[in-house]
């Protein structure tokens, strides 16, 4: 069955206090590397049939993302080889 | 965006001088042609990029109350009241409590944001009343909300209602400060229009009492907090001063994103600073962002001032130094501090993790300043920009419709009394609002003595002492449509009752006026109307009004919300432990009913439920019997004479009724006199229903203090039986099913709490 | 006796449960998050709030300050530690706890008051309940369902690792109703429910909350 | 600057209250194709330099992830189209 996947992220002119409490973090930890954070949503839907595209952007646009504070970024789970942790 | 094509040439105090012609985007801005020409007037030229940014927000309805201040100044004229500290005009009045204790409070809108982005909305604002609070100087102890929304089973209102409380909750629980009630109300005229008002109280010895001025040549301006971005830009203007309408961007509302970590570490950071004595004044940056707190703090202080305004720390490296000065980015602060005291003000702040800057000084003179990359982009007096704000006298007349509302009196007997008892305590301003009230933290701070479901939120303030403060809000928007003069005064007599019947003495007054546009003449009149009404009202009870808020323009096109105006009493108690506390506990305990049943049911809950109905005159106010009940409660409540108390209105009898039984699933079995629907529905004033074990007692105190008893009869059993003076029972209902009515109303429409799957508030961030 | 209460950024009950060891007859010890150092003290007290937020997870940023390490070290070696609330979140990430506790299952915040079953009575801060007994404390969160992979749950129920279980209703969907687990040796307690807003008539729904508070004293004491 | 995208999902075995309210919510919209919904987090990490992976792999599983309830997915950016870093 064809999964989609939906990235949901603050407009970047939005603040992102969890971003920033994630950067904190590092920081205090050491990881000095990492110099800007944000966090977003990340869904995973299971679509039945040959998904349609404008569906699923209505879908992603309009009700996994609020328009007013965020952005969507959709992606066909093809388009993205995970490279997934042996944990 | 225009301004930010002006802007890209940075445009200096010398080249505005230099180029008096060039057509600058005042208009898209919000302001008259004639307040363009003021500002020009004021300064001699043409305002630059920067100084028109400011002007325009600061004159905005929202900054200036342009249409409200000729009526509010009613307010100054009330006989000065011993325990008023601060006055109106700061950011929040101040009363003495006693014991050295001083308790600031005060109610502000956030309606439009609320409607755009419910979650974030609501969040913001309870966090920028809470920093209006902290600027005093307080530790802020609680909050409270008072929402309205459109009719319950409306499509939108299931988007805005889980999103609002989810947003106040989310705030206010993680700032660390316990809800202790409000109110929520619905009605069509909401629709589109939702109000959220929310309060904040907080405590504070008198010495500790801080203002927002910027004294002292050679002081240092200190902007703590977060980073500034673009957030709400444009905000005060637009979405406090404008209706929604498609055109323009200029018009399109921009949002603003809480951050309550961030405001808590403020609120640790500010109460250190304070106890430490590290500012000389502080003010909190709120609508208009940097434009405001600067121009206030100046024009408040006897000097000018400078900033340098490169040196704010950005979120958006692109933002403009006009977009700067307007940012609405939340969770920041202002504060003068003498040079010799900036390292260790700054020393706290990094103790707390809060970002503080030096951003400019306190200079002599009587200008402010404002400096980009060393070039003067902002030179005016900053009283202008602050204070002479434009000021109309906007004309109103009484509506066109209200002869005949008024003589539209609502049906007066009840053909099933049972089926309306149950309409009315399951419709959905009567139903049980726990489905609400759950969402927030009610215990957190170990002080919390009273809150919702009570009448009054009861906040102990001294744990040696047990002194404490009674807090209520009350907004009957139906009343105020019929008669705005007596409805502002019957919502100030509730909320003053509502106190008094937690044992408390009432003793001052915050409001939040919630009106259509002030374009509208009707509106305007419903306005003046009820700001009149309030400082009549306080003027008999004796009470200050210690501060408030107005929100204009809540309306859909033509079509204004009720006048909606939120009236907050303070109370204190000298021991909170005699606090007397709503719900029947056991059973044989006689039920009494202090003060005066009549058959008025214009603006009733039962005339709105049962015949959907809206008309006739409001019930008549009696402050002077309001007081003596008032008094009669103190004395019951200090002698321990009652075992619970409950105010009596919206719903009337039936509602009080019901809600005490079930509290702790105790019936009753009573009796009334007279008309049964007046006895049961009528929402006269100054009424309340007690229990006692000593009922001679009770009888007693109430024919000294001349307030009429009546026994109704005894608690007990598992069922409400109301019968009539013949003895005829008038209605029969067993607990259970009372219960059902009465619960099942809000989670039908929002969602069991139960179920697995509950709404997702858009924009929520985790709570935990 | 000597316990420490440890103030995050986000701490919001470390008043209340300072509140509720006075009452007990306990010392207080207010402890900074970014102490590197524990002060001698005889037991800990994480208590409840959104430390950091709560941003990333519950309990996440807290549970890697430097104060938590020298907790951690304490606690394996007998301290008794309790968390209530968050700082049950931040004892779970701190891997002194098993499982998680992650967005209850209606989604919302719930605030009420709960009753719970004391099925361990013998842990450094129940021994003053009778196993058995049921009390009512409030519960309030967000975060607050407590969930593990099955094995892990079996695992836990067969260690008798379960201290308190909602009774009369799951607020949050905490799996097998869940309300409170200990570390193997009985010495370091977490929950979701709030026992430090249970100490006093005037403010709290009873005083049952008092008994963790007690526990750890006469445990000590003894 | 090189970005690292971070997705953390529930392990799935844990149940996903988010993901079922979302996947209600589709429903009652009349959204039939999609069958399943879980919701996790997305992180968008700015790095400085060469990031190392071993040390992001630590930060992806024992930070920003709780390895008793979630899995995480590392991207490294270069798979995706090269984003303009931030001031
Ligand atoms: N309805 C009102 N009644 C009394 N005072 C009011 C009312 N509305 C506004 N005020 C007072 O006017 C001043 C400015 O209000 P506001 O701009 O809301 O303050 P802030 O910007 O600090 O929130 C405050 O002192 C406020 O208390
Ligand atoms: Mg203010």
């Amino acid at each position: 069955m064809p999964r989609v996947v939906v990235d949901v992220v603050l407009k970047p002119e939005i603040s992102d206090p969890q971003g920033q409490a994630v950067l904190g973090a590092l920081g205090r930890l050491g990881h000095r590397g990492v110099t800007g954070v944000r966090q977003g949503k990340h869904f995973v839907l299971d679509v039945e049939g040959t998904p349609d595209e404008a569906e699923l952007r209505e879908i992603a646009e309009n009700l996994l993302a609020n328009p007013v504070i965020e952005d969507v970024e959709l992606h066909l789970e093809a388009v993205r080889p995970p490279t997934p942790s042996q944990g | 965006m225009s301004e930010r094509t002006v802007e890209h040439s940075i445009d200096t105090v010398e080249n505005a001088a230099g180029t008096p012609d060039e057509e600058q985007p005042f208009r898209e801005l919000g302001l008259r042609d004639e307040e363009y020409l003021r500002i020009r007037d004021i300064l001699g030229r043409r305002p630059t990029t920067a100084e028109l940014a400011m002007y325009s927000v600061m004159w905005s309805e929202h900054c200036s109350y342009k249409s409200s201040k000729v009526h509010l100044r009613t307010f100054g004229d009330l006989p000065r009241s011993e325990a008023l500290l601060v006055g109106m005009g700061e950011n929040a009045g101040v009363v003495d409590v006693g014991e050295g204790y001083a308790v600031t409070f005060k109610v502000e809108s956030h309606n439009h944001p609320s409607y755009v982005e419910p979650y974030q909305g609501a969040a913001t604002g309870v966090g920028g009343i809470v920093r209006d609070i902290l600027t005093m100087g307080a530790r802020p102890v609680a909050v409270m909300d008072s929402l309205r929304f459109g009719r319950a089973d409306a499509p939108d209102t299931a988007r805005v209602l889980p999103g609002v409380v989810a947003g106040v909750g989310g705030y206010g629980n993680c700032l660390g400060l316990p809800n202790i009630g409000g109110e929520v109300l619905f009605d069509d005229c909401y629709a589109g229009n939702p109000l959220v008002n929310a309060l904040c109280v907080g405590v504070m010895k008198h010495s500790d009492v801080r203002l927002a001025k910027a004294e002292g040549v050679g002081n240092k301006v200190v902007l703590f907090g977060a980073r500034t971005g673009g957030d709400g830009i444009g905000g005060v203007s637009v979405l406090a001063s404008e209706t929604f309408d498609e055109h323009g961007p200029a018009k399109r509302p921009s949002v603003q994103v809480g951050d309550p970590f961030t405001e808590k570490l403020l609120i640790e950071a500010c109460l250190e600073i304070f106890a430490a004595d590290l500012v000389t004044g502080i003010q909190d940056l709120g609508g208009a962002g940097l434009s405001c707190a600067t121009s206030e703090l100046a024009a408040a202080g006897s000097g000018g001032m400078r900033i340098d305004l490169e040196t704010v720390p950005l979120r958006d490296s692109t933002l403009t130094a006009a977009e700067i000065l307007m940012s609405e980015s939340q969770e920041r602060m202002c504060a003068i501090v003498e040079p010799t005291k900036v390292e260790e003000f700054l020393a706290v702040c990094a103790r707390w993790d809060v970002l503080a800057t030096v951003i400019g000084e306190v200079t002599d003179g009587d200008r402010l300043l404002i400096d980009w990359h060393g070039e003067r982009i902002v030179d005016v007096p900053p009283r202008t920009v602050a204070h002479d704000g434009p000021v109309y006298e906007r004309p109103y007349h009484r509506p066109a419709d209200l002869d005949e509302l008024q003589a539209d009196a609502p049906p007066a007997g009840s053909a099933d009394l049972r089926a309306d008892w149950l309409a009315v305590v399951g419709s959905p301003d009567g139903c049980d609002k726990s489905w609400l009230t759950e969402q927030y933290d009610r215990y957190v701070q170990g002080n919390t003595v009273l809150a919702q479901p009570d009448d009054a939120g009861v906040v102990r303030i001294d744990e040696t002492s047990n002194r404490g403060i009674a807090l209520a809000l009350d907004g009957n928007a139906r009343f105020a449509r019929l008669d705005p003069y007596t409805g502002a005064q019957l919502n100030l007599a509730e909320a003053y009752r509502n106190v008094a019947v937690s044992g408390a003495v009432p003793l001052a007054v915050t409001n939040c006026l919630n009106f259509g546009s002030p374009e509208e003449p009707e509106v305007m009149w419903q306005f003046a109307e009820a700001v009149r009404g309030l400082a009549d009202g306080c003027r008999a009870l004796g009470l200050p009004v210690t501060g408030g808020n107005v929100s204009l323009y809540n309306q859909t096109g033509d079509v204004p919300i009720n006048p909606t105006p939120v009236i907050g009493v303070l109370g204190v108690h000298a021991d909170v432990r005699t606090r007397v506390r709503g719900g029947w506990r056991a059973a044989g305990e006689t039920v009494l009913l202090l003060g005066e049943t009549r058959p008025e049911f214009g603006g009733s809950a039962w005339a709105a439920v049962a015949h959907g109905h809206l008309g006739g005159l409001p019930p008549q106010l009696d402050l002077a019997a309001e007081q003596a009940l008032a008094g009669l409660l103190a004395t019951l409540a200090a002698d321990g004479l009652v075992t619970s108390a409950h105010d009596l209105s919206d719903g009337g009898l039936a509602q009080a009724l019901t809600e005490s039984a079930l509290r702790y699933g105790t019936g009753a079995t009573l009796r009334v006199d007279g008309d049964a629907t007046a006895a049961l529905f009528a929402e006269s004033v100054a009424r309340a229903v007690v229990t006692s074990s000593d009922p001679a007692a009770v009888r007693a105190a109430a024919e000294a203090a001349g307030v009429p008893v009546t026994e109704l009869g005894t608690t007990g059993g598992d069922a409400l039986v109301v019968s009539s003076a013949g003895g005829g029972v008038l209605v029969e209902l067993p607990l259970a099913e009372l219960r059902t009515a009465w619960t099942r109303t809000l989670p039908d429409l929002f969602g069991h709490p139960e179920d697995v799957v509950g709404a997702v508030p858009t924009g929520a961030v985790p709570t935990s | 006796m000597r316990i420490g209460v440890v103030t995050f950024p986000g701490s919001l009950d470390d008043v209340d449960a300072a509140r509720a060891v006075r009452l007990a007859g306990g010392e207080v010890v207010p402890l900074w998050h970014a102490d590197a150092e524990l002060p001698a003290v005889d037991a800990v007290v994480l208590p409840g709030g959104f430390s950091y937020g709560d941003y990333l997870r519950a309990g996440a940023i807290a549970a890697r300050q430097p104060l938590m390490r020298a907790v951690v070290d304490r606690a394996r070696a007998g301290m008794p530690v309790l968390g209530i609330c968050n700082g049950f979140q931040v004892l779970c990430e701190a891997g002194l706890l098993p499982g998680a506790l992650t967005r209850n299952s209606h989604l919302h915040f719930r605030n009420r008051d709960q009753a719970l079953l004391v099925e361990r009575a013998d842990t450094a801060w129940t021994s003053s309940y009778a196993q058995g007994q049921t009390i009512v404390v409030p519960v309030k969160n967000g975060e607050g369902r407590y969930v593990a992979a099955d094995a892990d749950l079996d695992r836990i129920e067969g260690e008798g690792r379960v201290v308190v279980r909602y009774a009369g209703g799951n607020p949050n969907g905490s799996s097998r109703d869940i309300a409170g687990v200990t570390s193997a040796d009985g010495r370091v307690v977490g929950l979701m429910p709030h026992p430090e807003h249970a100490v006093e008539e005037l403010t709290g729904p009873s005083v049952d909350g008092l008994g963790f508070f007690s526990s750890v004293l006469e445990g000590v004491l003894s």
